[in-house]
């Protein structure tokens, strides 16, 4: 009988606990409605991103002379882990220097891992805080070298952002006849002899192919990275 | 006239039924065949794989650096801890001294990302249990904020890719340690909060307590690993047990729970470790000294000396170990993950035997699985 | 961190299998002492078990053992009391030049040791279309039994007594072991992608 | 929180009266259009229709104003429902979005306030799927028998929540909680048949939770109801509203009556007419503290019987912490998994109706019905000195609205506008109920039900019956 009677009472304590318990819960839940929302109103209100956001990928001029900064030296290329850059260049056979054809990126690919921006010994391709790059077809996610190239102000905007150190002014010279080059000789174009790695490669290097079966030519490729490039810290 | 005693034997059919791979509450792409009776389990085969994305495979046809960059993917809870394994083995291989900053911030990182993925965890698991709509969102509020902290240092929310061989990859501004500081402030009362609703909450109670007992013994047998193992009562804690960074300068205590091992147990376990951590961060950012913060260099061509090695780190999962064989190339020659949610996964089998079909959810979500973590 | 033996074992050789051409120039190291049996090497010496001790696997002892004693070794581990590696890490498969290993990592829940075991089988010996061999500690060393049936799906060594060695990650239907060097790929997966791509 | 001078977002307590402000206008301006709807197809219905056809010389005229007024409670049924469910799913969303920090649906109209209404509109246009191997009929069948007897279940509660209004009286049904009681355990079938036939293992197993859930759950439930029908001494919820009329003291939740004395004694006293205080407390507590003692019991009992009632309501229609039957994180979402388009949006429309019942039921079953809080003695209003200035002042244009329009009927307005608070209110409960509790295992379930709430609801049971002997209820 005192069993029956213990045990009901500590049923009802047991209820009483339980009942205060979810009162608690309750009255958490309902004072948050007190607080701000956290949501963000994105189409709405662009987010603040941090200045070293790993978006879409792009390319800088410089913010003086508005010419662009790649090099062709072609890290990034070997770099990527999906190989969704493609560069093409030429040797120019007045400056005896590569001058940049193209330089296509296919974002559909990219993983955004950054190490393109990392390796890149002029800071000429980097990572903006553009995000949003969706489209209807996969092939308009191919950006080619005007798609792909910042304008003056952007790319002061960057590099101030980005706390990236200036371009020298030196190669500001040799300017113009690069870019009269590229735009003169596109037909030239059909024979880029010039891959661009230090070492010319033996057959001609239309895209980079599978370096799976092409033991070989990997390996070489492989020990080409001088190791002075410098590291982005 | 006789009075019939016993019931006449009622004889049931088994039904085989498959919990995902689409499933709202499998984590991801977990397959479960069940072999059900009514509502209770009589039989359990887990089919991994759906998310198998050879992440071995692509560590040796990968060179160093391009792989940093990948397995972030591996856990993408805790990218930080991935990243930190395989730097450690392969610093261990080469015998590279990581600048103390660079350790520092490793540990602060480290920490974070454990807070963020054991956030993910108490969201997902009330979800788990029914709480749908409102609790799951509150951890996420907190998570985010952790992430925008990876993202200004990391430049992404998931896939940091910061931790790297020899050291971390950016220097953080004191602006950066401040608002950290600020969030170790705040987070605590965040947590009381939560434990006003969920603790001691009478259903959550109801379906946790005694719930999903995991005995040392199975636990041990089964290599389980991380607050599972601890909610189980052993004291096995890598950041104590063999100390590796600097942790073996910092006062924290490991939450191990020696009663019943129940899914109320891992509950808590996690909900302390956070609180732990907050702590660790605390001193951290109170210890933090100036200098480097990366001591081999980063490039295309990085090379680790031939030999071979396993390193692990207490991952907020557990034992996240990270085999390599190297031989002085630029790519590694064998690439083995030792992954927590693996082992800790293959516990569920027994763990279900002769549970409701609602308890299902209750012991795989204490569990802490990760999909992408088992599957690699 | 004993970086100086590289040498005389084989997996820290090169990477790249015969059919590779080209070799990275592996400087000739300079031939390092002989391991010699550490305290876990002893242990099972005396317990009648043979162990080859192997260059240390960065400061950790590493022993070889034969496939036959492998069971009675671990069990030895597991449960002697002085051992007490009664944690089993992980069981991993690799590929090595000139053999194919079953790598053992124990800890132990109550000390801080470790130690390494590898089982070898020399590619010599396998057959043809055959697997290489090594018996299973499944069945009562529970960790072991996805890990070796991963090792299984993705290396390729066959556990005998494994009551269930099925492929656990790959689907079932998959053709080839990925993780062996030989492993020929039927579809590039870095050129399936997108069909527009330039890649 | 403050960093260097710039704040953080969402981590102080400032206050979130921009949204707690949208929600309120969002909520008062859906319910307006609710009201008036409703009342306007009733009043053009039942009224207006009738008052043309009196004066015209048409044959059938007499019977076609009969059919009018028999078609209104259908109409204001088949009005309410539809623009209600979208009031409450938007309500429902909007709420939790304010529990859990966020903004909520806010693009469709303004403030968001029509995105269930193009929700309905995509549910309506989706592909109706049924799936290979189910039984089309009973698939096709089961979300009409889950809502249609519900719906007509509680035509019996438009009366006593309209302060009986003639237009609502489909038919004077002496039984009538026992009416929709019985009604409101039908749907169950509906979701047995549902997950039966979509030939599908989750919704199977929901189907059959359901069943076990409602069997159980209905015990402690009727048994709540019946207590209170006990302390009424009928079954006529009309009946059981009139009586809880006259303030908070009179409800059926503090003692389904036992307090009226205490509130006569009072009014007596504030007054200062008619009886003396004495008097009327002797009158009502006729065994001195023996009755007072009841009254305390009552009093508890009726409470704790609401509590029951709400419990067992809640696992009635499925609601969380009791969502078995279409556990998402168990059973994908039971016995809907298969539902799409149409009849999907009809299960989802039974469902939030069902909850506007249940709400509706315990409003005018344990509070008051459409009766003010405020005791009579407390409420200003019912002062002639207050009330007859106003009402003389509002008179010119509420005699029109009355007496010729009959467009306003002063107790029905204010009884459906207090209904409408108080059945918001719980609803609202209930929404900050879901977004709190995890969910019940369905043995534990079983337990509570079994073990707990129907042991408990029969000892209430017995004490009432007792209790009641010892207070006079009828003076």
């Amino acid at each position: 009988m005192f069993n029956l009677i213990g045990s009901a009472i500590n049923g009802v304590k047991h209820a009483l606990g339980g009942l205060y318990q979810v009162k608690r819960g309750l009255e958490t839940v309902a004072m948050h409605t007190w607080r701000e929302p956290t949501t963000e109103a994105y189409p709405d209100k662009a987010p603040e991103l941090p200045p070293h956001f790993r978006g879409r990928l792009a390319l800088t001029v410089n913010p003086e002379t508005g010419e662009n900064l790649c090099i062709s030296c072609r890290q990034c290329e070997r770099v990527c882990p999906d190989k969704c850059i493609e560069i093409t260049a030429n040797k120019s056979t007045e400056t005896n220097k590569l001058e940049l054809i193209d330089f296509k990126i296919d974002h559909g690919l990219c993983m955004f891992c950054g190490l393109c921006t990392e390796v890149c010994p002029t800071y000429c391709i980097i990572n903006t805080n553009d995000f949003e790059m969706a489209d209807y077809t996969r092939s308009s996610l191919i950006y080619d070298l005007k798609k792909l190239t910042l304008t003056q102000e952007e790319s002061a905007y960057y590099f101030a952002a980005k706390e990236m150190p200036l371009p020298k002014p030196k190669p500001a010279k040799p300017a113009a006849p690069a870019a009269g080059a590229a735009a003169a000789k596109p037909a030239a174009e059909a024979k880029p002899t010039a891959t661009v790695s230090p070492k010319p490669a033996p057959e001609s290097a239309k895209a980079p192919e599978t370096t799976a079966d092409k033991p070989a030519k990997e390996v070489e490729k492989k020990e080409s990275p001088s190791t002075d490039t410098p590291s982005v810290n | 006239m006789t009075i019939q005693t016993k019931l006449p034997e009622f004889k049931t059919d088994e039904m085989v039924i498959n919990l995902g791979p689409q499933h709202p509450a499998t984590h991801g792409v977990l397959r479960l065949i069940l072999t059900l009776d009514g509502e209770v389990v009589k039989h359990t085969e887990p089919v991994l794989g759906h998310l198998h994305r050879a992440q071995e495979w692509q560590g040796q046809n990968r060179t160093w650096f391009q792989y940093q960059a990948l397995i972030d993917r591996v856990d993408y809870l805790s990218g930080m801890f991935t990243s930190w394994a395989l730097s450690r083995a392969a610093e261990v291989i080469d015998g590279t001294e990581v600048p103390r900053r660079a350790e520092f911030l490793r540990v602060l990182c480290a920490e974070l990302n454990r807070i963020s993925s054991h956030l993910l965890w108490l969201g997902t698991y009330l979800i788990d249990l029914g709480a749908l709509y409102g609790f799951p969102f509150y951890p996420f509020i907190e998570r985010e904020k952790i992430l925008t902290f990876f993202e200004e240092i990391s430049g992404q929310r998931m896939m940091y890719n910061y931790i790297r061989i020899g050291g971390v990859q950016r220097d953080p501004k004191a602006e950066w340690f401040k608002k950290v500081e600020e969030f170790t402030k705040d987070f605590p009362k965040r947590v009381d909060e939560w434990e006003a609703i969920v603790t001691e909450n009478p259903i959550f109670l109801n379906r946790t307590k005694g719930i999903g007992v995991l005995t040392k013994e199975v636990a041990q047998a089964y290599g389980v690993t991380g607050p599972t193992l601890r909610a189980s009562g052993i004291d096995f804690d890598l950041r104590r047990f063999k100390p590796y960074s600097v942790y073996p300068e910092l006062k924290f205590d490991v939450p191990v729970y020696n009663k019943d091992g129940d899914t109320w147990d891992r509950y808590m376990a996690r909900i302390q470790e956070m609180r732990q951590s907050i702590e660790i961060i605390k001193q951290v950012l109170d210890m933090i000294p100036e200098g480097e913060i990366m001591s081999k260099k980063q490039n295309a061509g990085l090379r680790i000396k031939a030999g071979e090695g396993f390193a692990a780190v207490e991952s907020p999962r557990g034992i996240l170990g990270c085999y390599i064989t190297s031989n002085g190339s630029d790519k590694p020659y064998r690439f083995r993950w030792r992954n927590p949610s693996f082992s800790n996964l293959s516990v569920l089998p027994p763990l279900l035997e002769e549970r409701p079909i609602s308890d299902i959810m209750a012991i795989f979500g204490s569990l802490d699985i990760i999909l992408p973590d088992v599957d690699r | 961190m004993s970086e100086e033996n590289k040498p005389a074992d084989k997996p820290e050789e090169k990477p790249v299998p015969a059919a590779k051409p080209v070799a990275p120039a592996a400087p000739a190291p300079e031939p390092a002492p002989p391991p010699s049996l550490g305290t876990y090497g002893k242990m099972l010496k005396e317990k009648g078990i043979e162990c080859t001790p192997m260059a240390l696997s960065t400061g950790v002892e590493t022993i070889e053992i034969a496939p036959a004693q492998l069971p009675a070794a671990l069990k030895f581990l597991r449960e002697s009391p002085q051992a007490q590696l009664d944690f089993l890490v992980t069981v991993s498969g690799v590929d090595s030049p000139d053999t194919i290993d079953s790598v053992y990592h124990l800890w132990s829940y109550t000390k801080t040791d470790e130690l390494v075991i590898k089982v070898r089988v020399p590619k010599a010996n396998i057959p043809a279309d055959k697997l290489p061999e090594v018996p299973s500690i499944a069945s009562y060393w529970q960790t072991a039994d996805w890990h070796e049936r991963e090792t299984y799906d993705l290396v390729g060594i066959r556990y005998i007594g494994h009551r269930y060695l099925r492929r656990i990650l790959n689907p079932w239907d998959w053709e080839g072991h990925p993780l062996r060097r030989d492993y020929k790929q039927l579809v590039d997966a870095l050129n399936d992608k997108n069909p527009e791509s330039f890649r | 929180m403050k960093i260097d001078g710039t704040v953080v977002r969402g981590d102080h307590f400032s206050g979130n009266i921009a949204e707690i402000r949208k929600f309120a206008v969002m909520s008062l301006s859906w319910l307006t259009v609710i009201f008036v709807a409703v009342w306007g197809v009733c009043w053009a219905l039942g009224i207006f229709i009738p008052m043309c056809l009196a004066n015209s010389s048409f044959d059938f005229a007499a019977i076609l104003s009969e059919v009018c007024k028999a078609l209104t409670p259908i109409a204001a049924v088949l009005v309410f429902i539809p623009i209600n469910a979208m009031f409450m799913v938007l309500m429902e969303r909007r709420a939790l979005a304010l529990f859990t920090r966020r903004n909520g649906p806010n693009r469709v109209g303004p403030d968001g306030a029509l995105q269930t209404a193009a929700d309905a509109v995509k549910l309506l246009l989706k592909e109706d799927i049924t799936p290979t191997g189910a039984d089309a009929l009973m698939f096709t069948l089961a979300p009409i028998i889950f809502f249609a007897p519900s719906i007509f279940g509680a035509l019996p509660l438009l009366a006593a929540v309209t302060n009986n209004h003639k237009l609502f009286q489909i038919v004077d049904l002496p039984t009538g909680i026992f009416y929709v009681l019985a009604a409101s355990s039908v749907p169950v079938v509906g979701i047995v048949m549902g997950g039966w036939a979509s030939n599908n293992k989750y919704s199977l197993m929901g189907g059959l939770r359901s069943a076990a859930q409602a069997i159980s759950y209905e015990i402690p439930l009727v048994l709540s109801l019946v207590t209170i029908c006990l302390l009424a001494g009928t079954l006529d919820v009309v009946s059981i509203a009139y009586q809880q009329s006259g303030g908070l003291l009179n409800w059926n939740i503090l003692g389904g009556g036992a307090l009226i004395g205490l509130n006569k004694a009072i009014a007596a006293l504030v007054s200062s007419s008619g009886a003396p205080f004495a008097e009327v407390m002797n009158a009502y507590y006729p065994y001195g503290w023996l009755s007072f003692v009841g009254a305390a019991v009552l009093c508890m009992c009726t409470v704790i019987l609401f509590g029951v009632y709400l419990i067992g309501a809640c696992a009635e229609i499925n609601r969380i912490p009791f969502d078995l039957p279409e556990a998402e994180s168990e059973l994908v979402s039971g016995y809907n998994t298969e539902y799409s388009g149409i009849k999907f949006a009809i299960f989802f429309l039974a469902e939030f109706t069902n909850l506007f019942i249940v709400s509706t039921i315990a409003v005018v079953m344990f509070l008051g019905s459409g009766d003010c809080p405020l005791p009579t003695w407390l409420n200003p209003l019912s002062y002639p000195a207050v009330y007859e200035p106003l009402a003389k002042a509002l008179s010119p244009v509420l005699s029109v609205l009355i007496n010729d329009l009959h467009l306003i009927n002063p107790p029905t307005f204010w009884a459906a506008l207090w209904v409408i608070f108080k059945t918001y209110s719980l609803i609202f409960f209930a929404i900050l109920v879901r977004g709190t509790l995890p969910r019940f295992r369905i043995d534990q379930l079983m337990d509570f039900g079994w073990k707990r709430l129907i042991p408990i609801t029969l000892v209430i049971f017995v004490l009432v019956a007792f209790a009641r002997g010892v207070i006079n209820f009828h003076v």
